[in-house]
Parts: structure tokens; sequence; C-alpha cells
């Protein structure tokens, strides 16, 4: 507790500095979060800095913690690469005296004092399933291409899936799920090579940007376009030209604006003071209104949304 | 005879490594003075707990790179231990045990290097970057897509935790320890000797009775089990075991290295230069991201400063004195021609187009 | 040459490996080979690394290295797009051109300061490995170039096929094809092998060692600058971590493909072969039943088998050299020992001064 | 002599590497049609003017001209458009290049598309090969070649060229007699026809037999220059030598004890064969042979360093294993190198830890090396043996010959050896050392150490040996007492091809 004196003495309440950390920079997705918290910020007349390692590992977002303890910083947004490895260093920022909200990808409960959620996982592994049925026609083959093996979020959703998959979707079955790391050239590649290695392949889920949108662009340009449907997690800038051209039906997203405005509204009433992370506890944020905080500290931003033909041209991020 | 043709004093500071050292001292008082939160006790604690593996590997890779070849494994050895690690603990084996078969695992690992570069006269670049697919493949495919987490706290705070009320971290004991260790063996031991006379000439050491083979074996079998020590390290700081761990982190080893004055040709080289080599990335990583200065400038600085360290006193001594036909990367010493090496007008001689 | 001689040399054998591969997967699920888009990948897949690793060759032939090709590439993929939004006026071939030009400089750029300086090009290309990729970041930040803002016609590339064969497969092979003639049957080309064979005897002999190292790290980075253009073109998004790590693999597929690490000696036909041999090999595994986690440990176990299977081959021929003088009377006096094997990276002249032992 | 403008003209030309003063007033002056030969002891700076004519190095000082015009070449290239080739010392090819290309590099008959037209090269190189009577495939690589095919794919680089001035340092020292007669009888054509021939040799035979004119130098600067017709061979070699020959060979008499060194049934494919000999204790044995015989390979397969396919060595009655030569050095044995920037000294480093490299083990107390005595040995040997240097951390590269030579010597000495190899002692060492040398081991051998003494210098070899054994193409062709050992008989035992009318200096 060594940082107290310094972070108190400078800024208190009325200097509210908001870092905001996420998995990796050079990410749509999260320079949408981020445009969010921004707007947040500026309401609320906190300044917000964003840094970020340029590759999303664990190991690589740490020093960027550790320097928000150092700054002293009135709270701390990330979303985590992994669920404890970054979990002594929010610790320690927490002991400095910094708020530390998760939001996107949780850490283990202990480490933060709120978690952002999206949406519910079974929100959005329900939304996931709905969707690959819809366009399968209820059965066949269908594979998963995720991110990084490790991520957090990604994992949640695809063991959900698969739980209801078995109970509720007896025809379709999951022939393989796929790491891409979140980079657009190997998800490119192991799409290929899903399709290859299973030739009755009729779907792919990809519940990250990333994924959805590489292993779009490659069906997009083959044979199989029409012929194995692609669904999951998109932003609708990158998906816009591939449902326009047919390859893809519909998917699903939060607004990440939204979301990085919510979880910077949520940082600025802990560091405000206004809640301390119980369950029951509620703030107010800007345009999206009143929150309550769940339990286990969570705060749910609402439904995913789903993208399709008729609405993706009201979108820009 | 005099024993020294210069004062004890002007030896000591007319050295490459003083060049690092000096820059490193310059880094930490402008930082101290100009970045604020730097001079924080936080600062500390965070520059050891950040630098420790890439500082434990750099100790054994000096060596390696002293002697003329390197080792690109490492930070796949890391990984592959982080995940025995992992799994020896999940099997429910005691964390020592976990830490032997982990650290000898890496000398395994080492010694198939260092077999193949010593014995079989692989050149070790090719090798390791074979080995640093071959480990980082066996550590990702033994793990799969899971991480091992829950080691006990009395470990994991074991890794991170403070001596007493002092900023230092409980860890800098052992890298002390280390360093000491290294430098002693570099710069006191025949055994050094032999290592810096391999790098400046593996031929003539070996017509002086050097077992040539046999020290680079060793070298790479200690390559090997430090990194793997690296490895159990970086599990516990992070608490969870992963595959992927300290991935690239063999580059930033040898850029610190490099950074700290030992010659890629090899034969010299000073533990000392390579600590500061370390502490200089981390000094100006930990500075600059405390000024909202992103990865991107930092790498740029690391960098241009690796680029600067070896052409700067290449400039500088090519204006004292015009040196020889080294314009080829590693290379093999000639076997004829002697007498068109010590050329001082060499740099004339080579590469006159029309 | 003939058949025969054709068969017994280095390339033949990664050859027949390509095949046994392609064979053996395809025995196991034939619509590896033998459907429309197995085909493709075949080709498609590795054209890229092919015209990265034929660009490597042609360094690590003068025996040195270039490791900054993946911030290279990223740098000029970047560019591509980026050209694409700011100037969409112009010509598709211009804007790859112009990427071109672009890698081309980066290259000169190592090769100045590794052939004037006399410094060695594995620190050199370290360094601006981390140069270039810094520059990509703070220049891209976190802007990404997708699909949408790149012309049709231009990602087209990345995916028609002319006759069967994907477009870029074209632009690799006719890379492959060009630099093969050069290094083989031009006076240049045969100097870089002359360089890297002994760099010392080819400046005693007045070849013009620097201007020929500033053109094969020029060539290497005009390659890399191509394969960033054809980067944009095949994945269709380029964020700032485009071709983050990919110069091992390059170095990997060049040591696969038998141009040995200590230059001198090796084909760019061996480096492309042993590009499509890695990327076909990690294509396959998942094929055959292999998870994808452990393709790295199969890639890695292939390298250190090739470099080994060269030294083997090399002892060999060496014992059989050694042989030959005695079985055949020399013309001249008795034969000498042939040379060493091996023999480390030293010697090459660091500063003359003792290490402080202080 | 003849009054045209001199195809080559050097006069005072100096060149200095660091302290050494390789060249101090070099002076040359070479006639069109004619065969100049330039003779003088290891290290006169013969191959250094070579390499100034060259482009190799540049000169310091002095004027060098040709065909009257003054000329400064900036590298070899420039040397080579001027119109001169030359072939040096040590041959430089390219082992991974083909015969063929290493002798057309840089300037292949090309074809259509400037494409290298490789019939057209390999015919070039059959041409060549046939003028000089030789038979190597132009396909296969240059890696293997023995010293006299490189040196072979040398002469047919230079011949190929052209050039209106050849020069050739040391051309025949690798080759047989009927290799060197048709050497010559290209050299002659080539007089004939109007170019000016540089011959460098250390056979003074071959110097009367093929040149016109002779010019002796001696450390570094011009002796005389005559008509061949006007001088003997003992001239030569008295101005060459700049004393009497005999006293640099001060050989104490000494009586041989047991046998310390036992070498028998050696055999190494490719390079020597069946190799068997003894050495005693206080005996000094010469090993004399053609450069590239194969004496050094022996020497290194005796110390260790190199392996052996059969037979074994014995050191004081023990087996010594074979390629260990930490073994070798714990038995007592030492080896001097022949190449002691290469293999003898770790150039780099300091006179100290070059003087302590081996004993340095020895030295240690607990593992731990103190830098006091380290100091002190090398102290105590580079003072026994006159080594000047500044100072004991000095770095060995930038050291004169005859003193890097001393410390190599001091290192081994440092370590006690029972038997003593000695490749090559003086080569490239100046007259005052030589002796010096020579009085150490003449000393050493007195005190009872056992002494193997290769050397391609027959007078040193003569004069120092208490018995010769001759090396030819790797076998050991005779054994000669001290009283046997004349020139002639050497030399005869000594080249390949039985005893034509070879005979030494
Ligand atoms: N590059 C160099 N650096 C330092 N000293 C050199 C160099 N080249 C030659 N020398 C020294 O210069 C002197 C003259 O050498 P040079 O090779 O010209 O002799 P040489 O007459 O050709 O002898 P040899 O008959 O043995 O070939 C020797 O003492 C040698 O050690
Ligand atoms: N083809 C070759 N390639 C490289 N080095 C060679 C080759 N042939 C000979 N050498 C080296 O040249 C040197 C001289 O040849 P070698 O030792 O065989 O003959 P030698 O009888 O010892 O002659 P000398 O000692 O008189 O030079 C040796 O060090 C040998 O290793
Ligand atoms: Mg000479
Ligand atoms: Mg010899």
């Amino acid at each position: 507790g060594s940082g107290d004196e310094g972070g108190g003495g400078g800024g208190g309440g009325d200097d509210v500095t908001i870092t905001m950390l996420p998995k990796n920079l050079g990410n749509p997705y999260f320079e949408a979060s981020t445009a969010g918290a921004e707007e947040a910020a500026e309401e609320l007349g906190a300044t917000v800095e964003e840094v970020g390692p340029d590759a999303a590992s664990p190991d690589a977002q740490v020093p960027f913690i550790n320097t928000a303890a150092q700054q002293g910083v009135s709270a701390l947004v990330v979303s985590a690469n992994d669920p404890t490895a970054i979990g002594d260093a929010l610790e320690e920022a927490r002991s400095a005296g910094t708020k530390v909200v998760t939001f996107d990808s949780d850490t283990e409960p202990q480490f933060r004092d709120l978690f952002v959620n999206q949406a519910s996982a079974e929100g959005i592994a329900d939304k996931q399933l709905e969707l690959i049925s819809d366009q399968i026609g209820g059965e066949g083959e269908i594979a998963i291409l995720s991110a990084s093996a490790n991520a957090t979020n990604q994992n949640a959703w695809i063991a959900l899936m698969e739980e209801k998959l078995a109970s509720d979707y007896p025809d379709i079955e999951l022939v393989e799920t796929a790491y891409g790391d979140d980079d657009d050239q190997t998800s490119f590649d192991k799409t290929a090579a899903l399709l290859q290695s299973h030739p009755d392949l009729k779907g792919i889920v990809s519940p990250t940007t990333v994924g959805i949108a590489a292993a779009a662009r490659y069906v997009s340009t083959s044979e199989y376009k029409g012929k194995v449907a692609v669904t999951g997690l998109g932003t609708p800038n990158q998906m816009r030209e591939y449902v326009e051209d047919g390859t893809v039906e519909a998917f699903a997203l939060w607004n990440p604006n939204d979301l990085g405005y919510l979880a910077t509204q949520a940082a600025a009433a802990l560091a405000a003071g206004d809640i301390t992370g119980e369950e029951g506890d509620t703030f107010e944020a800007g345009r999206l209104g009143e929150f309550t905080v769940g339990a286990d500290g969570e705060v749910l931003l609402g439904e995913p949304y789903v993208f399709d033909k008729s609405n993706i041209a009201d979108f820009d991020f | 005879m005099r024993t020294h043709a210069r004062p004890w004093w002007q030896r000591a500071l007319l050295t490459r490594e003083m060049l690092t050292i000096l820059i490193l001292v310059v880094a930490w008082v402008v930082a101290s003075a100009a970045v604020q939160g730097f001079d924080g006790p936080l600062t500390i604690t965070y520059l050891v707990l950040d630098v420790a593996p890439v500082l434990l590997i750099a100790l054994p890779m000096t060596l390696i790179i002293a002697t003329g070849e390197i080792d690109l494994s490492v930070a796949s050895v890391v990984g592959l231990s982080s995940v025995t690690f992992g799994l020896l603990h999940q099997a429910g084996l005691g964390l020592w045990v976990a830490l032997l078969v982990s650290v000898l695992l890496g000398a395994v690992c080492g010694a198939v290097n260092g077999a193949l570069v010593a014995y079989a006269g692989l050149p070790s670049l090719a090798v390791t970057i074979g080995s640093l697919a071959l480990y980082r493949g066996l550590a990702v495919g033994l793990l799969g897509t899971t991480a091992v987490t829950g080691f006990p706290e009395s470990w994991t705070d074991g890794a991170t935790e403070n001596l007493g009320e002092s900023p230092y971290p409980v860890i800098t004991l052992g890298l002390l320890l280390m360093i000491a260790v290294f430098a002693v063996v570099l710069h006191a031991t025949p055994f050094g000797r032999d290592v810096l006379d391999i790098g400046r000439s593996s031929e003539a050491a070996r017509f002086s009775g050097v077992d040539v083979k046999r020290t680079l074996l060793i070298l790479f079998v200690l390559s090997g089990a430090v990194s793997a020590l690296a490895g159990v390290y970086y599990t516990l700081r992070y608490g969870s075991a992963r595959g992927d761990n300290a991935t690239g982190m063999e580059l930033q080893v040898v850029a610190a290295v490099l950074l700290g004055g030992v010659s890629i040709f090899g034969g010299r080289g000073a533990i000392h230069g390579v600590v500061a080599g370390v502490l200089l990335i981390g000094v100006l990583g930990s500075a600059l991201r405390l000024e909202g200065v992103t990865v991107n400038v930092i790498n740029i600085v690391i960098g241009s400063a690796l680029v600067v360290s070896v052409v700067a006193p290449r400039i500088a001594g090519g204006l004292r004195v015009r040196r020889r036909s080294a314009a080829i990367a590693p290379h093999e010493p000639p076997r004829f021609a002697a007498g068109a090496h010590g050329d001082p007008d060499g740099g004339s001689a080579v590469g006159q187009g029309t | 040459m003939s058949v025969l001689s054709l068969l017994r040399r280095r390339e033949a054998g990664i050859a027949l490996a390509l095949l046994v591969v392609i064979g053996v997967t395809t025995a196991i699920q034939p619509g590896f080979l033998l459907s429309a888009g197995g085909w493709r990948d075949l080709l498609l897949t590795p054209s890229i690394l092919v015209v990265l690793a034929v660009g490597q060759a042609v360094v690590v032939i003068t025996r040195n290295v270039d490791l900054s090709v993946g911030s290279v590439l990223g740098l000029t993929a970047y560019l591509t797009g980026r050209l694409f939004i700011d100037a969409p006026d112009l010509p598709i071939v211009v804007v790859a051109l112009v990427a071109v030009a672009a890698g081309t400089l980066l290259g000169l750029l190592n090769g100045s300061i590794v052939a004037f300086a006399r410094v060695p090009a594995l620190v050199i290309t370290l360094g601006t490995l981390y140069v270039y990729r810094g520059v990509t970041l703070t220049w891209a930040g976190s802007d990404r170039i997708d699909a949408g803002d790149m012309p049709r016609a231009f990602l087209g590339l990345g995916t028609r096929q002319v006759l069967g064969v994907p477009v870029l497969t074209f632009i690799a092979a006719i890379v492959l094809v060009a630099v093969a003639y050069y290094l083989y049957t031009a006076r240049g080309g045969r100097q870089l092998y002359a360089i890297g064979s002994d760099p010392d005897a080819a400046a005693l002999q007045g070849l013009p060692v620097r201007r020929r190292l500033l053109w094969a790290f020029a060539l290497n980075g005009a390659l890399a600058g191509l394969a960033g253009v054809m980067f944009a073109a095949r994945y269709g998004t380029v964020s700032s971590g485009a071709g983050a790590g990919l110069e091992l693999q390059v170095v990997g597929a060049v040591v696969v493909g038998g141009v040995a690490i200590f230059g001198g000696s090796g084909t760019a036909v061996g480096a492309a072969l042993g590009a499509m041999l890695l990327l076909t090999i990690n294509r396959a595994l998942p094929v055959v039943g292999i998870p994808d986690f452990w393709q790295r440990a199969v890639v890695g176990a292939l390298i250190i088998g090739a470099i080994a299977l060269d030294r083997v081959l090399a002892n060999r021929r060496s014992r059989r050299l050694a042989a030959a003088r005695d079985a055949e009377p020399p013309p001249g006096s008795a034969p000498p020992g042939s040379a060493p094997p091996g023999g480390g990276p030293n010697d090459a002249g660091p500063d003359d001064r003792e290490e402080a032992t202080a | 002599m003849p009054n045209a403008t001199p195809t080559l003209r050097l006069e005072g030309v100096a060149k200095s590497f660091g302290p050494v003063a390789a060249l101090r007033s070099g002076t040359l002056i070479v006639q069109p049609g004619s065969i100049h030969a330039l003779v003088g002891e290891n290290g006169a700076g013969k191959s250094t003017l070579v390499k100034i004519v060259g482009g190799v190095h540049r000169r310091d000082a002095g004027v060098v001209e040709l065909d009257g015009e003054p000329v400064d070449f900036h590298g070899p290239a420039e040397a080579k458009a001027a119109g001169v080739a030359v072939i040096h010392q040590e041959p430089a090819s390219f082992p991974d290049l083909t015969v063929a290309e290493n002798i057309f590099l840089g300037r292949e008959p090309l074809g259509r598309f400037r494409r290298i037209d490789r019939r057209a090269m390999r015919e070039g190189v059959r041409e060549l090969f046939r003028n000089l009577g030789v038979d190597l495939d132009p396909d296969r690589p240059a890696e293997g070649l023995s010293i006299a095919d490189q040196q072979i794919v040398e002469i047919a680089k230079a011949i190929s060229l052209d050039a209106r001035l050849l020069v050739m340092d040391e051309p025949t020292a690798a080759l047989s007699a009927v290799e060197v007669r048709r050497l010559f009888a290209v050299a002659r054509g080539l007089r004939d026809a109007g170019h000016a021939v540089v011959f460098i040799s250390h056979r003074l035979d071959e110097v009367a037999d093929l040149c016109d004119t002779v010019t002796v130098m001696r450390d570094g600067e011009h002796v005389s220059t005559d008509a061949v017709a006007d001088v003997t061979p003992d001239q030569l070699v008295r101005r060459m030598v700049g004393r009497e020959v005999a006293e640099l060979y001060p050989k104490v008499p000494s009586t041989p004890g047991e046998v310390v060194l036992q070498v028998e049934g050696l055999e190494s494919t490719g390079t020597f064969h069946d190799v068997s000999f003894e050495v005693r204790a206080g005996e000094i044995v010469g090993l004399a042979g053609l450069v590239g015989a194969g004496r050094s390979e022996i020497a290194r397969a005796v110390f260790g360093v190199d392996r052996y396919d059969a037979g074994r060595v014995v050191v004081g009655g023990r087996n010594l294993r074979q390629g260990d030569p930490a073994a070798a050095i714990a038995a007592g044995l030492a080896l001097v190198p022949e190449d002691r920037r290469l293999q003898g000294l770790v150039t780099e480093s300091s006179v100290a830890r070059n003087v302590s490299a081996v004993s340095r083990r020895r030295l240690a107390r607990l593992g731990i090396l103190l830098p006091d005595a380290e100091a002190r040995l090398a102290r105590d040997w580079s003072g026994r043996l006159e080594v000047k240097a500044g100072a004991l951390d000095a770095v060995t590269t930038t050291m004169s010959g005859g003193n890097q030579q001393k410390v190599v010597l001091a290192k081994w000495l440092a370590t006690g050896p029972k038997v003593l190899i000695v490749d090559e002692p003086t080569r490239g060492i100046d007259v005052g050392t030589k002796a010096e040398v020579h009085r150490l081991l003449s000393t050493l051998a007195a005190e009872g150490l056992a002494v193997l003494m290769i050397s391609s210098e027959l007078p040193e070899v003569l004069g120092m040996a208490d018995r010769v054994l001759v090396v030819r193409e790797g076998r050991i062709a005779a054994e000669l007492s001290r009283a046997e050992a004349t020139p002639e008989a050497v030399m005869r035992a000594a080249t390949p091809g039985a005893s034509e009318s070879e005979s030494a200096a």
C-alpha cells in the first residue's frame, strides 16, 4: 500500500484518470470500445488513455498494469488475456488505490472490482447456436473457429455450446474446434484446413471478430460460398461485404462502443466511491441508463444483437 | 615487462561495457528527473520482476554467444518447462519435484541442441531455429487448449514478494547469486577462458588442448537448464502454466546480450555489460510506458539501440584503424590468404565496383 | 545435365518428400489434392512463403541472413492497403510497384549497414526487425485495412485462378524462375556464391563484394515487399501485426530447402521446395489425424532432420573425395587433408581489445 | 640490359602492418619479354611486394609504374583490369564452385541474354588444362582439391587472363617435377610473346633454369639485381641471408636417450599412410618433404587434433588415446603448429593469456584463476624467451611474427613437455630470431627434450636434425642419418616421379 499517499494527494475525486487496456492494440473491436470509453470520459470530465501490447498475451499485459499502478491512475479498464496470469498485477494495482474493471474477457472475480459483461455467456452461446442451426437447416457437421486456446470468454462459450448441442441439437455434430489465435493469417489458413479435412462441413461458428472475418473471406472466394454457412460474433464494418455478397446470412454482436462506454462509466462510479462493486449496487451510466451490479460483481450490458442484410447498413464500427 | 599497458582506471573505463553502463545510468537519471512516477519504489520492484527471466537466460546466452554460437530455442524451453511444471503439479507431484524434473528436462533440451552443434557439427543458428519450433510445438501440444493454474500461494507469492519493507523482490537475491556465479565462471575460471578462446579462434583453442565440443555441450545444457528455471519462475509469477508463455523472448534475450557488448562473432563479452544491457531495455520500456509511449516506439528505440551499439564502435574504431574484411557475418576463419587480412587498407580493397 | 545427376541433387530429395506427403495425405483424404479447393490450396498456401524463401536464399547464399523480412512484409502490406484508401485512383500495378520499391529501400538499408559498417547481418536485421515493426505499429495504430477498403480487382488477385492455377502461385513461380535463372546463369549470381563460399578470397579476387551484398539485400527486400502486396491481396485484412514472427519460418524453409546457413551453396528451387514442404506438412497433419497443436513440433523436427541430413551427405562426399585422392594417383604431390568441416563463426575481427576482467 | 620501357617499375615501395615493416624499400624493374626471379628468405617481403602490384595492399610510399605510367590500384579488380595477373602464394579458391567457375569467375563467357555459356567455359578450361598438361575435371567442385591441384587452378586462372604482367608467388612449391616443367614451358611461351613474368621461388635451381634476371630481397629491402648468368647460387644465398649460413644453426651435440615418442602404422585415408617412426629423448628428428606432402597432418594426428583410421601413438610407453589433445598434453606432448596466426595463438588475446593458455588449469586454485598467477607465469616465460612486447596485456595481433612464434613456444615450454613437435618453427621469422629459435631448440634437446621438427627449409632441417625423415605423398620415403642427409639425397626422396634432376639450393 505504498502508493496511497501519491495517488490520494495528487488527484482525489475531481481528477479521474482511467487507463484502458484492451487485449491488444490494432484490433477494430477494441478500437470501438475505446471510442466508447472516450465518449464516456468526456461526459464525465475524466481522462482516459489507451495502452496495450501488440500481441494478445497475458505476460505482455502485465507491464502495462504495473505502469498504471505506478502512475496511480484512478481506474484501470482491462480485457484480460488470461483469467489468472494478470491477477497478481491487478491486485497490486488495487492495493495502490486503483479500481479495476474488467470488460469483454474477465479474470477470476477476486482480482477485480467489477466485470462489465457484454452479454451473459448463456445468451451468447444460445444466440450463436440458434443462428447456425437456422442457417444449416438444423442438421449436419459444424466446426468452431476460436481465438487463442486460452481465451477465457471463448472457452466458456464453447463449453456452453458443446453442452447445448448435446442436449438441444441432436442432429448437429461439432467435428472440430480450431484456433486462429485472433490472427488474420492463421484464422484464414485454419479455415482452409477445416474445410479441407471435413468435406461434409455445413457450417463454421467463429465467436471472435477476427476469426469470423477471415472465415467469411475465405469462404466468399471459394467453391464453398453458399454451401457452407459462416456465423458467429463479428463487427458490421468487417462483415458488411460478406453479408452483402451472401456469404454470411446473419451474425451477432453487442455494441462494443456501448461496452467501452459502460465499463468506463462503471470505473468512474467506482473511482468516485459511488459504488463498491457489491451485489445490488446501482449506478447511472449516461445514455445507457441505470445498471445494477449482479452476482460476483458482474454488470450485464444486454442481449447480443443480430446483424443481417436488413440492418447492417445502419451501423458503423 | 610491464603487466598492463594502461593504468587500471583506464582499462576499466575504456570498455565497450562501460558504454552500456553509462547509457543505463543516464537513462535512469533522466527518467527519474523527467518521468513522473519513475522514482517511486514500485519501479524497482516491477523492473526486477519484469527483467528476471530475460536476465536469467541472458547469462548462459552470454557464454554461448561468446563462443560464437547462438541458442534461439531458449524461449521455447521456457514454454516447455512451464508446461511440464504445470502438468506435474496438476498430476499431484510436489512442487520441488516438479521444479527439478522441469529443469532436468530443460537440460535435456539443451543437450540435444549441444550434441547437434558440437558433435554433429551443425550450425547452431539453424539447429536452434529448428528446436525453437520443436520445443514450442511440444509445449503447445502437451497442454493443448488449457492452462494450468492454482499453484499454492506460498510459491506464487515467493515469486513476486518483496524483501521485507524494501522495494526489492525476494528473487533479487537469486538473481544476484546467478549473476555472481556466471561472472566468476566467465571471468575467473579456466573454463571461462576456454569459452572466450573458442570464440576468438576455436582452431587455436583446439590446438591448446581445449575440448571445444565438450565445452559447447556444457554451455547448451546450461542454457537449457537455466531457461527451464526461468520457465518455472514465469509460471509462478503469472500463476499460469501455458504453452505459449514467453513466445518471442529469444530475440529480446539476444538483443539484450548484444546491447551489453558481447560480440556476435564470439570472443568478447562481459557479464556486467550484459546485466546493464538487460536493465537498459527494462528501464527504457518502463520509462517510456510511464510517459504513455506505446510499444511501437519502444520497439523502435530498442531496435535502433541495437543497431547503433554495433555500428557506432565500428565507425569509431574505423576512424582510428581501418580494419580488415569482416564485411560478412558469422564466418569461418579463412583458410588461406592470411596476408589479405591484416590489411589496414582492406576497406578500399573490397568491392570496387566499376 | 543428365537425368541421373538431376535425381541425385539435394532438391530431388525435398521434392520427393513433398510428393510423399501429398500422396499419403491424399490417400487418407482424397479431397486434399483431388478437389478443386484442395488443388488450389496446395498451390496457393505456400506462394507467399515461396517468394520470401527465394529472396532469403539469395541473402543466405552470401553468408548473411535477413531477419527483418516479416517486418518488411508487414510494413509493405499495410502500405498497400493505405495507398488504396488514400489514393483510390492509383492503378493496382502502381500500388504494387510502390510497395515493392518500399521493400527494396528497406532491404537496401539493411544491406548498406551490413556492407559498409561491416557488422554482422544477424544483429543488424534483428535490430531492424524491431524498428520496421515499430514504424508499422506507429503508423497504423489501431487502424486496420479491411477487405472493403481495397478494390475488388485487387482482392481478386488473391483468389482468382488462371487455367486452374491461382494468380499468386503464378507470381511466385515467375519470381522463382527469374531468381533461379539469375543465380545459375548470370555472372552476378555466381559471384554471390563465391562471396558466400569464401568472403576473403572474393575480395582478393577483386569481386565487387559490397555491391553484390547490397544487391542481394535489396532483392530480398523487394521480394519481401512483393510478398506484402500478395499478403494484402490474399488475406484481405492487414493489421499492424501482419507477418510477425514470419522470419524464423522463412529461415526454416530455406534451411530445409538445403541452402547452407554458412553460405556458398543451395538453390532458389530448393528454398521454394522447402517452403512448400513446410506449409504442406502443416496442412496435412490435421488430415492424417495429428492435432493442430503438434504441428510446430513436427516442423521443428523436420528442420533439424534436414540440416542433419545435409551434414551426413556432405561428410559422405568429402570422404569420397579423400578416398578418390588415394585411388587415382594425383598429378601433383600427395594430397593434404581436406578442409576441416563446419567451423564456427569466429575470427571476423571485432575490436582489438581485451575484455575487462576486473 | 634492354632499354625499352619496363613493363613494371617499383622503386622504394614501403608497406607496414602496424608495427611490422613488411616492406621497407622494395625495388623491382621488369622488362617486357623477360622472366624475372625474385628471391629472398621467408619474410623478406616478397609476397607483400606482389600484393601491392596485385592491388591487394596499398603502398605506404614509393613509386609503381606499369609501362611507364604511374598506377595506384585501389583493389585487385583494378590491377586485373590494368593487365596484371597474380598467382598468390596461398591459393584462394572457392570450395563451393566448380573448377571451371573458379577459373572464370567474374569473366565467364556469355551467350545470348548475357547468360553464362557453360559449354564455352568448359571448353576454355579444357584448352587451358591441355596447355598445362593436366587432367582435371572442369565440372568438379573445388572442395577437396589437393594443394597442388589448387595451385594448378590458380595458374590456369592467371594464364587465362592473358595479362601483360604475370606474377607467380611460389607457384612450384607444391608441384611435381613434371608439372613444373610444363609450367616453365608455358612461362617461356608467354615471355617469347613479349609478356613480362615475375617468378618467386625458394629453389634456386629453378631460378637458374627459367629466369633471365634475378632480384634479391632481404628484410624488406632490395639487395641486388643481376642477370642470372652473372651470379652463382652461393652468392645469391649469401645476399639473401646477409651473413654466413653456418652460424644460423648452432647445433649442440647431444646423446639420444630412450624412446619417448613412438608412432606405429599411422594411417589416414587420403592423407597419409603407414607412418612409423620414433623419437628419443635429447634428439632432434627432422621431418622433410615438399609442401603438401602431409607432414603437418601427421603431426596433427599424433598430437590428437586430427583423428586417424589405423595405427597407434605411444608416449613414454603408454598408448595415447586418439583425437584427444588434452590427453596428449597430459602425457607430455606439445605441438607448435605451422600456422601460428590461426592455430598457434588466439591472436585477439593478450600475451599473458596466450602464454598461460595450456597451463591455466594447473594455475587455478579452487577452480579460480587469479590474474596474478597468470601474469607471473607469463612474465617468467616471456622473459626467458625474450619476447618483445609493450606489456603482458598487449594483444598479440600487433606483434611481429618472430615474437608471436616466441609466445607460442613459451606457451608450450611452460607446460614442461617431454616431446616437442615444432611445425615450421621459423617460417616468416627474421634471421636473428631464427638463430635464437634454433639455439633454443638445440639447448632444449641437449637438456633431454625429444624434438620432432617439421620444416620446408632444407638448410634448417640439415643444420638442426640428428636424423631426417623424408615424407613423400603421405609416406615416409626415407630415413637419413645426419651424415647421409645431403640436400640431394633429401630432395630425391621427397620429389615424386623419381630422381630427376631435382637438387636443392
Ligand atoms: N597482413 C600482415 N600483417 C602483419 N604482418 C604481415 C602481414 N603480411 C605480412 N606480414 C609480415 O611481413 C613480413 C614479410 O612477409 P611476406 O609474406 O611478404 O614475406 P615473403 O618474402 O613472401 O616470405 P615467404 O618466402 O615465407 O613467402 C613478414 O614478417 C610477415 O610476417
Ligand atoms: N584442399 C585444401 N583445403 C584447405 N586446406 C588445405 C588443403 N590442402 C592443404 N591444406 C592445408 O594447407 C596446409 C599445408 O599442407 P600440408 O600440411 O598437407 O602439407 P605439409 O607437408 O605439412 O606441408 P608444409 O608444412 O610444408 O606446408 C595444411 O595446413 C593443410 O591443412
Ligand atoms: Mg611469400
Ligand atoms: Mg605443413
